[in-house]
C-alpha cells in the first residue's frame, strides 16, 4: 500500500533521514522503532509532506512525493502527530468534525457514533474544549479525529508518550482492533516491546538509517534488539 | 565659478499640504521657461519634497545646502517649515526666499531670509476689517490649527484687530493638521452662535471642517487666510465652501504688470488654467532671485543675498515688490468661493 | 595587556583618526550622515538589549527618543530662545529659566528617560509577547500626543527650533563607544546570561531563581537611558524637533536594523545600522530627476520609499536570521577565520 | 444640554462603528495568523481609491462601483498575503511585523507615485446623502448606515467563524497550521479567504470613512488603521465581537472627551491608548480576549 | 516531623470551576526518593507547580524546611534550596551547554550592575568561580567536551541530563523531576535511574519525581503517592502501591500488574 524509496530528510545541516526504503503492505501493522532522534518522526512527517524530503513516496501505486499535504491526506492517509496536537480552542465535537473536513456533512452523525463507540468517554466530553481534556483523553481524541477521515493508512507517532500505563494498554488494544477491521497501520514507538508485540513487521531506524528489518516476532527475539530497545541487559 | 547656477527648491509635494507644492512647482517651471538663465548661466532647479513636515524641511535644506551645494533656495511654502530651515541657511549663509511663508517671525533678526508675500499682521488686520466692515460681524469664533505657526500667529493678529474694532471672540477651538473628524469641535462651537467663523488653517482641514459644520447646521460665513487659496479646497469642500471668503496675495484679475501678463499667458498655454496664488508667488520668488543675481553680478550666495534683500520696485507678477528686511510690502486680495469657483472681491492696499 | 585588548585599543584609535580626518576633509552633509550613523547605532544597540538579548518585544524607542530629545533641548536652549519660541502658550516658568551646558543636558536627558522607562516597566512587564508590544507602542503614541498637547512644556506641534548644533562626530562617537562598552559588559555578565535565559524560556528562567522582572527592568531602563541620550544628540544634530520626528517610524527603522543585523547580535546591529543609514541615503537618488540613457525622468516623490519597502520585504523573506544571527565578532573568531582561510587556500 | 449629549452620543456611535468595521478585519487576520497586519489601514485606502475611480473615472453607478471596489480590494488583500506574507509565514513575529509595515509603506507610496499627494474629493453616493434634523439633533444619513452595516457584517462573520467548516478551519489554523493541513485542509486557500474577507471589510470601512470625510489621499489609511488597531486590542485582539465593542467604546469615549473637556481635546487619541493600557493592566488580554498561547509547565 | 524536608498540607487548587487538586496532603522525607503517580490530568504537574510557587494554591500550606512558602514569588524558591525540571525539556536554546549550567548559579552571584561595567575584581572573581564550578559539574555528568555546543545540538537523553545538571547548579536540597524518563527508550531509562540515584548520593539530595513508567518508579522510589482526579487515593511503598486495587483500577490497569 505504501512504498518508500530512497527517502531523505534534511534540516539545514542535520541529515535526519538518510536514503531509507521500506514498505507497508495492505492490512498489516508495521512498526518503526529506534532511539531518540533516529528520524522516526521525520519519516512520518515527510510521508504526508509536512517536511521537505527527497526520494519517492508511493501510495496505492501513485507517486505522491510532489503533492501538498492536504492532497495526500485526501488520498486516505491519516497521521496522529507526536504530542497529540489536538485543537485546544475547538470543542471535542469540532475536533472530530474537522477530522472529516472533506467528507459530506450528511454522514457526520454516523461517524461520530462510531468514534464514540470506540472511545465512550469522548461522548461525555463532546461539548468541552479539547484544551481542558487530560493527556489520555487528548490522545484518544487525536486518534478519533484521525479516524473521522476513514483513512486506509493510519500512521501513529508515539501514541503512548506520556500516558498512564492503563491508557497505554487501551490505546494499543484499539490499534489492534482497528487493524483487525482492515485498517493498515504504520506505528512509530519508543516502547518497542509493546509495538513489536502487536505488529506484523518491524524496521529498526538508527541515526537516519534502517539497520534491521524483520517479522516483528523475529525482532522480538533478536539479540541486538533485546539489548538496545527492550531494556534487557 | 560653476557652469550653472543651482537653486534648491523645498516644496511640499506630498503630505497634508501637497496641493500647495504642486501648484507652486507648476508656477516655478513656467517662470524658469520665461527666464532660463542668469548672468548667462543656466539655472538648475533642484526640488526636494519636505512632505509638509518641519523636520523633513530641515533635512531637505541640509541636503540642498551641503550635498547639492546650492547657491540659493526657494521655499519652504509654510511658515513652520521655513522656521526650521532658517538656522541652517543662516549658518551656511545661503539666501532663502519663501514664496508664501507669511509669519512675521520668519525674517525677524535673520539675515538670509526673504519672502515674496505680505506678512500676517497685515493679513490678520485686513481680515478683521473685512469682517467688521463688510460682513458686519460683532462676534466671531476662531478655529486654530495648533500644529502650524502660521495658524497660531494669524489667529492672534486677527483677534487683536477684531477686538480693536469692537468685535468679540466668543469661542476658540483647536484642530491639528491631518485630522478629519471635527464633530466634537463643531459641537463645542455651536452653542456660542458666532456671526462668523475665522479659520486661518490650510485647505484640507478647512474643507472637511466646512462640510461637517454645514451638516451640523452651522451656516455662518467662514473667513480664512491664504491657506484657502487652493483649488483642492473646492474639490473637497464641494458646496459646503460656497461663500467662504479669504485674504490672499494674488488674483489673476489683479494682474497689472507686463511680466504678469506674460506669465499668465505662458501658464495658460501650458496648463489650460489660470495661475493661482502659489504659482504666482513662486514664480515671483524665482524672478526676484534671478533679478538679484543679475544685479549682484555674481553667483556668490552672500552677494546674491545682499542684492536680493535690496530689491526695490521690482515689477513682478503680483505687482511692484520692495523688500524691507526681507519682508515684502504688498497689497492683499480678497476672494470668495461662489458656485464652486474662486471669485475676486477686492484689493486692499497696506 | 592581552593581544585582544591591544587590538581593540588600536582599532578605536584608528576610528578616531578617521573621524579626525573626516571632520576636516568631508563636507558637512557627509558629516551629518556620519553623526546619524553613530546616533542610530546608539539607539539600535541599546534597543537590542531589550529586544534581542532579553527578548521582550518592545516598541518604545520612539517614545524614549522623544523624552530624551525634548529634555536635552529644553535644557540647552537659552531662556530668551524659549521665551521667543512659545507663541501659543508661554513656557512653564521653571523650564523657561533653566539652562545647562551640553553634556549635563544629555546626562539629565538620559536619566529622565531612564526614569520614564522605570515607571513604564511596571505595567509593561505585566504583559508578554504581542501585548507587550502593543503596550509599548501605546506608550510611544501617548508620548507623541503629550508632546503635541503639553504646550507649556513642549511648545506643542510647533516643536522646538533653533537648538544649538552641538552634536559633532566626537560627541556622537564618544557616546557610541561608551554605549557599546556598557551594553557589552552587561551582556557578558550574569545579567546578560539571565536576560538571554529569559528570552529563550521565561518560565525555566524563573525556575532557576532568576528575578525575571528585575532583569527585564534593568534591560529596559539601561536601554531607555541610552535612547534618551541618543534623542538628545539627535535634537542637537538636526536642531529642530517636533512630535512628527518621534512617530512609530523611528522605532520601525530601529526594528529593521536589529532584525536585519540579527536579533541579539551587537555586531550585526552595528553593521546593519551602517547599511541602512547609508543605504537609505543612497536611495535618495530615486527622489531626484534621473538621467538614464539620455532620458531625464522628473523626480518622483515616493519612489524611494517604494524601493525601500520592496527591499525590506525581500530582506525579510531571504535573510531571516539576519546578517550575524546571534553571533558576535571577536578577535579570536577573526584570527581563526583567517587561519582557516589560509588552510583552505593551500 | 440634553441635545448636546444626544448629539455627541450619535457622533460617537457613528465614529465608533466606523472604527469597529475596520477593527473587525484587523482582528480577523490577527486571530488566524497571529500577525498584526499593519497594512490593513492602507488596504482601506486602496478600497476607497477603487470606489472613487469607479465613480469618477469610469462613471459607474455608485452601487456597481462600490461592489467592484469591495471585491477587488478583497483580491488585493489576497495578493498581498500571497506575495509578501506567505513566504515568511513560519518566520518569527518581528519579521512578520516588519514585512507588514513594509507592505504598508509600499502601498502608500505606490499610490502617492501613481496618483500624487493631492487629495481627491470622494463622491457621495445618493443613498448616503443628506442630514436628518430632529429638533436640533443632526443625524447625517451615513451615520445611520454605518452602525447597521457594522452589526450585519459582524453577525455574518461570527456565523462564518462558528457555524461553517471554513470558520472552524480558520480557528484551527490560528492554533496550528501544520496539524490543520493534516486534516486534509488546503490551508493556503483558507488563509486567502481570511484575507479576502478582512480586506473586503476594510474596503467597506474605507468607503464609509470617505463618505463621512470625503477627501481621500494615499496616506488616509494611517489614522483609521491605528484607531482600529487600538480598538481591536481593547476588545481583545483576535476576538471579532471584541473588536466591534472596542471600536464603539473608543469612538464614543473619544467624542465625549472632546465635548465635555474641550481643553483635553488634543489628548483624545492618547485617551484611546491610555484606556487600552489600563485595560491590559487589569485584564492583560483585552475586554473579550482569551489568553493566546499559554505554555504549560 | 523533623525529617520531612517538604510537607504539603491540605492543598486545594481550583482553576475557574475545575478542581485540579482537592485537599491533598503529602510529605517528602529528607534524603529519600519519593514518587508521584496517577492518571493523566490527575493533577501531578499542578502539584509541582504549587510546590514551586508557580501557582498559588486556593487553600493549603506548603512547608519547606519548616517554613510556609505558599504565595512566595517563584524565583525566591530557588535560593531556599528547591529546583525543578519540566515535563517537556526546557533548556535555553540559544545558550551553550556551559551557559545553561551557569544560569543555575545566577541566583548566587553577589555583584551589582556596575561591577561588570567597571570590571571590578569582585566581578572577575565570581565569573571565574561560576565558570569553574559549571565545568566541574559538566565533568561529573560526562558532558565537558560538549560544553560549548548549543544545547539543542545534544541528543534527547543528553538534554535531559543537562536539564538536571542545571537544576543541580542551583545547589538544591530538594529536586523535583517531572516525567524525567518520558520519551526515552528502556535502555536510556535504566541509565537515567542510575544517574538519579548517583546524584542523590553525591549531592546529598532529596528527590521528588513524577513518572508514568512503572519499572522506573518502582525501581527507584522508596515511597509513592497516587493522585486521581485531584485527590490522593493511595500512598505507600512500591509493593503496597502495586497491590492497591484502587490504584490498579484508576491507573495501572489489570494487564500491567504482574502476579
Ligand atoms: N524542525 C527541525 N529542525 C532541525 N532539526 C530537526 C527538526 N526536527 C527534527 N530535527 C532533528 O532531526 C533528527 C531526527 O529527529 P526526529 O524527530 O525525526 O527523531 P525521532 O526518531 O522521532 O526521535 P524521538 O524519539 O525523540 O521523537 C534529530 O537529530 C532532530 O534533532
Ligand atoms: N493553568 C491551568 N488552567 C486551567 N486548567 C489547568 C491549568 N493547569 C492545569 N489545568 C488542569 O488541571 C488538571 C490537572 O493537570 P496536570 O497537568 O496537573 O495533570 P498531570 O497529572 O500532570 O497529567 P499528565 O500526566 O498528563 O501530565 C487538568 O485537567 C488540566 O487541564
Ligand atoms: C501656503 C500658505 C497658506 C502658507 C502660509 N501663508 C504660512 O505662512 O504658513
Ligand atoms: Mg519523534
Ligand atoms: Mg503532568
Amino acid at each position: 500500500m505504501l512504498k518508500i524509496r530512497n527517502l531523505g530528510v534534511y534540516y539545514k545541516l542535520i541529515h535526519a533521514v538518510d536514503n531509507i526504503s521500506f514498505e507497508v503492505p495492505e492490512g498489516k501493522i508495521v512498526t518503526l522503532i529506534g532511539p531518540n532522534g533516529a528520524g522516526k518522526s521525520s519519516t512520518l512527517k515527510s510521508i504526508v509532506g509536512l517536511v521537505p524530503s527527497s526520494g519517492e513516496v508511493n501510495f496505492l501505486s501513485h507517486n505522491i512525493s510532489k503533492e501538498k499535504t492536504y492532497q495526500r491526506i485526501k488520498r486516505g492517509i491519516a497521521l496522529v502527530p507526536e504530542g497529540r496536537k489536538v485543537f485546544v480552542n475547538l470543542t471535542v465535537l469540532e475536533n472530530l468534525r474537522i477530522g472529516a473536513f472533506n467528507k459530506l456533512s450528511a454522514e457526520l452523525e454516523e461517524k461520530y457514533e462510531r468514534i464514540f463507540q470506540i472511545f465512550p468517554i469522548l461522548k461525555k466530553r463532546a461539548k468541552q474544549y479539547a484544551g481542558t481534556l487530560s493527556g489520555g483523553e487528548q490522545q484518544m481524541l487525536a486518534l478519533g479525529r484521525a479516524l473521522m477521515s476513514e483513512p486506509s493508512l493510519l500512521m501513529l507517532d508515539e501514541p503512548s508518550l506520556g500516558l498512564a500505563p492503563k491508557v497505554v494498554q487501551e490505546v494499543f488494544e484499539i490499534i489492534q482492533h482497528l487493524n483487525r477491521e482492515g485498517m493498515t497501520i504504520l506505528l512509530v514507538e519508543q516502547n518497542a516491546a509493546m509495538a513489536l508485540k502487536i505488529a506484523h513487521y518491524g524496521y529498526v531506524l538508527e541515526t537516519g538509517k534502517i539497520v534491521l528489518e524483520n517479522i516483528a516476532d523475529n525482532l522480538l527475539q533478536n539479540e541486538d534488539v533485546r539489548k538496545s530497545y527492550l531494556g534487557e541487559v | 565659478a560653476q557652469s550653472t547656477i543651482k537653486v534648491g527648491v523645498v516644496f511640499s509635494m506630498t503630505g497634508p499640504i501637497a496641493a500647495f507644492g504642486q501648484s507652486s512647482w507648476d508656477g516655478l517651471q513656467v517662470a524658469k521657461e520665461i527666464m532660463p538663465t542668469a548672468l548667462g548661466k543656466k539655472i538648475d532647479l533642484i526640488l526636494v519634497d519636505d512632505q509638509g513636515d518641519k523636520v523633513q524641511a530641515a533635512n531637505a535644506v541640509n541636503k540642498l545646502v551641503y550635498n547639492n551645494k546650492v547657491d540659493a533656495i526657494i521655499g519652504p511654502l509654510i511658515s513652520g517649515n521655513v522656521m526650521s530651515a532658517t538656522p541652517i541657511v543662516e549658518k551656511a549663509k545661503i539666501p532663502l526666499i519663501t514664496p508664501t511663508g507669511t509669519s512675521p517671525l520668519l525674517t525677524q533678526g535673520k539675515n538670509f531670509i526673504s519672502r515674496a508675500c505680505f506678512i500676517d499682521p497685515f493679513q490678520g488686520k485686513v481680515a478683521a476689517i473685512y469682517a467688521v466692515k463688510n460682513l458686519h460681524a460683532k462676534t466671531a469664533a476662531i478655529v486654530i490649527d495648533s500644529a502650524q505657526d502660521y495658524s497660531v500667529g494669524l489667529a492672534k493678529f486677527f483677534e487683536e484687530n477684531f477686538k480693536k474694532l469692537g468685535g468679540k471672540i466668543v469661542a476658540k477651538t483647536f484642530i491639528q493638521t491631518g485630522e478629519s473628524n471635527f464633530s466634537a469641535q463643531i459641537a463645542a462651537l455651536k452653542p456660542s452662535n458666532p456671526q462668523i467663523i475665522y479659520m486661518p488653517c490650510y485647505y484640507q482641514e478647512m474643507a472637511l471642517f466646512a462640510r461637517q459644520a454645514r451638516e451640523f447646521g452651522l451656516k455662518q460665513t467662514i473667513l480664512a487666510g491664504d491657506g484657502a487659496a487652493e483649488a483642492a479646497l473646492i474639490k473637497v469642500g464641494g458646496s459646503a465652501v460656497n461663500g467662504l471668503t479669504f485674504t490672499t496675495g494674488f488674483a489673476p484679475e489683479a494682474i497689472k504688470t507686463a511680466l504678469g501678463k506674460k506669465f499668465e499667458q505662458a501658464y495658460m498655454a501650458k496648463y489650460k488654467k489660470l495661475p493661482d496664488n502659489f504659482a504666482a508667488l513662486s514664480a515671483d520668488s524665482y524672478f526676484m532671485l534671478v533679478n538679484a543675481i543679475d544685479r549682484a553680478k555674481s553667483d556668490n550666495p552672500v552677494k546674491i543675498n545682499t542684492a536680493l534683500r535690496e530689491t526695490k520696485n521690482f515689477q513682478g507678477i503680483t505687482g511692484s515688490i520692495t523688500l524691507v528686511n526681507g519682508d515684502a510690502i504688498k497689497p492683499a486680495v480678497i476672494e470668495k468661493v461662489e458656485n464652486g469657483k474662486f471669485v475676486y472681491v477686492t484689493t486692499i492696499n497696506p | 595587556m592581552s593581544r585582544n585588548t591591544i587590538l581593540t585599543i588600536l582599532s578605536i584609535l584608528l576610528l578616531f583618526a578617521f573621524l579626525y580626518y573626516a571632520s576636516h576633509h568631508f563636507n558637512q552633509y557627509t558629516i551629518i550622515i556620519l553623526n546619524n550613523i553613530a546616533i542610530t547605532m546608539i539607539f539600535a544597540v541599546s534597543y537590542n538589549l531589550i529586544n534581542g538579548i532579553a527578548g521582550q518585544f518592545s516598541l518604545a524607542p520612539n517614545g524614549f527618543a522623544a523624552v530624551g530629545a525634548y529634555t536635552a533641548a529644553l535644557l540647552s536652549l537659552t531662556p530668551a530662545q524659549k521665551q521667543a519660541m512659545f507663541i501659543i502658550d508661554p513656557i512653564m516658568p521653571i523650564l523657561g529659566s533653566i539652562h545647562l551646558p551640553f553634556l549635563p543636558a544629555l546626562i539629565v536627558a538620559g536619566l529622565v528617560t531612564a526614569f520614564f522607562g522605570f515607571i513604564l516597566g511596571f505595567p509593561v512587564f505585566r504583559t508578554r509577547g504581542d501585548y507587550l508590544a502593543i503596550v509599548t507602542l501605546g506608550f510611544g503614541i501617548v508620548i507623541d500626543i503629550i508632546a503635541n498637547n503639553a504646550i507649556t512644556i513642549t511648545n506643542g506641534p510647533l516643536g522646538l527650533k533653533g537648538i544649538s548644533s552641538y552634536t559633532n562626530v566626537w560627541w556622537s562617537y564618544g557616546w557610541l563607544l561608551f554605549t557599546i562598552f556598557v551594553v557589552m559588559s552587561i551582556i557578558n555578565s550574569n545579567y546578560g546570561r539571565a536576560m538571554k535565559a529569559i528570552r529563550d524560556d521565561e518560565d525555566a528562567a524563573v525556575a532557576m531563581g532568576i528575578n525575571t522582572f528585575k532583569m527585564k527592568m534593568i534591560a529596559f531602563v539601561v536601554g531607555a537611558f541610552f535612547q534618551g541620550v541618543a534623542g538628545g544628540l539627535l535634537a542637537h544634530l538636526i536642531t529642530t524637533i517636533s512630535p512628527t520626528l518621534f512617530t512609530f517610524f523611528l522605532t520601525f527603522n530601529l526594528l529593521v536594523i536589529i532584525v536585519m543585523g540579527g536579533l541579539g547580535s551587537i555586531t550585526g546591529t552595528a553593521i546593519s545600522t551602517i547599511v541602512i543609514v547609508w543605504g537609505s541615503e543612497l536611495l535618495r537618488v530615486f527622489d531626484q530627476p534621473m538621467h538614464i540613457f539620455g532620458i531625464t525622468t522628473p523626480g518622483i516623490p515616493g519612489l524611494r520609499m517604494i524601493i525601500f519597502a520592496l527591499l525590506l520585504i525581500f530582506v525579510m523573506i531571504f535573510a531571516r536570521e539576519g546578517i550575524m544571527g546571534k553571533k558576535e565578532f571577536s578577535w579570536d573568531w577573526l584570527f581563526s577565520a583567517i587561519k582557516g582561510g589560509r588552510k583552505n587556500a593551500k | 444640554m440634553l441635545t448636546t449629549i444626544i448629539q455627541q452620543l450619535i457622533n460617537g456611535i457613528s465614529v465608533g462603528s466606523l472604527y469597529a468595521l475596520v477593527a473587525i478585519g484587523y482582528t480577523m487576520v490577527y486571530g488566524v495568523l497571529r500577525m498584526i497586519n499593519f497594512a490593513h489601514g492602507d488596504i482601506l485606502m486602496v478600497g476607497a481609491y477603487l470606489a472613487f475611480f469607479g465613480i469618477s473615472a469610469f462613471m459607474l453607478p455608485w452601487w456597481v462601483s462600490f461592489t467592484t471596489a469591495i471585491i477587488l480590494t478583497g483580491f488585493a488583500g489576497v495578493l498581498v498575503e500571497r506575495l509578501a506574507y506567505r513566504p515568511i509565514r513560519n518566520a518569527n513575529r518581528v519579521s512578520l511585523l516588519i514585512t507588514a509595515v513594509g507592505v504598508s509603506f509600499f502601498l502608500e507610496n505606490l499610490f502617492l507615485v501613481l496618483f500624487g499627494g493631492v487629495p481627491e474629493a470622494f463622491p457621495i453616493a445618493p443613498i448616503f446623502q443628506g442630514v436628518l434634523n430632529f429638533n436640533q439633533i443632526y443625524l447625517p444619513v451615513v451615520s445611520i448606515y454605518t452602525p447597521i452595516l457594522a452589526l450585519v457584517l459582524l453577525y455574518v462573520l461570527l456565523y462564518i467563524l462558528h457555524h461553517t467548516k471554513y470558520g472552524m478551519a480558520m480557528r484551527s489554523i490560528a492554533l496550528d497550521i501544520d496539524t490543520t493541513s493534516l486534516m486534509g485542509i488546503n490551508v493556503d486557500i483558507v488563509i486567502s479567504l481570511v484575507f479576502f474577507i478582512g480586506s473586503s471589510l476594510a474596503a467597506v470601512g474605507g468607503i464609509l470613512w470617505s463618505t463621512q470625510y470625503p477627501s481621500i489621499n494615499p496616506l488616509m489609511g494611517i489614522m483609521p488603521g491605528l484607531k482600529a488597531f487600538a480598538a481591536a486590542v481593547l476588545g481583545g485582539i483576535g476576538d471579532v465581537a471584541g473588536a466591534a465593542i472596542g471600536g464603539l467604546v473608543l469612538g464614543i469615549s473619544e467624542v465625549l472627551i472632546v465635548a465635555f473637556f474641550p481643553s483635553l481635546a488634543g489628548y483624545k487619541d492618547a485617551f484611546a491608548f491610555l484606556l487600552l493600557i489600563l485595560v491590559l493592566l487589569f485584564k492583560p488580554t483585552g475586554i473579550m480576549g482569551k489568553e493566546l498561547e499559554r505554555k504549560r509547565f | 516531623m523533623q525529617n520531612n524536608i517538604l510537607s504539603c498540607e491540605h492543598i486545594t487548587m481550583e482553576f475557574g470551576g475545575l478542581v485540579a487538586l482537592n485537599d491533598v496532603s503529602l510529605s517528602v522525607a529528607k534524603s529519600s526518593i519519593t514518587g508521584l503517580i496517577g492518571p493523566n490530568g490527575a493533577g501531578k504537574t499542578t502539584m509541582f507547580n504549587v510546590i514551586t510557587c508557580n501557582l498559588k494554591p486556593t487553600t493549603g500550606s506548603i512547608i519547606f524546611e519548616g517554613n510556609n512558602i505558599a504565595g512566595f514569588k517563584p524565583y525566591k524558591i530557588v535560593p531556599l534550596g528547591m529546583a525543578r525540571t519540566f515535563q517537556n525539556i526546557r533548556l535555553f536554546e540559544n545558550l551553550t551547554v556551559l551557559e545553561n549550567i551557569m544560569i543555575g548559579f545566577a541566583h548566587k552571584t553577589k555583584y551589582g550592575l556596575f561591577d561588570p561595567i567597571l570590571k571590578t575584581p569582585r566581578f572577575l572573581k565570581q565569573e571565574k568561580e561560576i565558570k569553574d564550578k559549571a565545568l566541574e559539574l559538566l565533568e561529573k555528568i560526562n558532558l565537558k567536551e560538549k560544553a560549548h555546543l548549543k544545547a539543542t545540538g545534544l541528543s534527547y537523553g543528553e538534554q535531559r541530563k543537562v536539564e538536571i545538571a542545571r537544576a543541580l547548579a542551583t545547589s538544591p536540597k530538594l529536586l523535583l523531576l517531572d516525567e524525567p524518563a518520558a520519551g526515552m527508550n528502556p535502555n536510556e531509562k535504566i541509565a537515567l535511574m542510575y544517574f538519579i540515584k548517583e546524584i542523590k548520593d553525591t549531592f546529598n539530595l532529596t528527590v521528588f519525581l513524577i513518572e508514568h513508567d512503572m519499572k522506573f518508579v518502582m525501581g527507584i522510589c522508596q515511597k509513592i503517592y497516587v493522585l486521581d482526579y485531584g485527590a490522593k487515593i493511595a500512598e505507600g511503598t512500591p509493593e503496597e502501591i502495586q497491590k492497591d486495587p484502587k490504584v490498579i483500577i484508576a491507573y495501572l490497569g489489570e494487564a500491567n500488574v504482574k502476579n
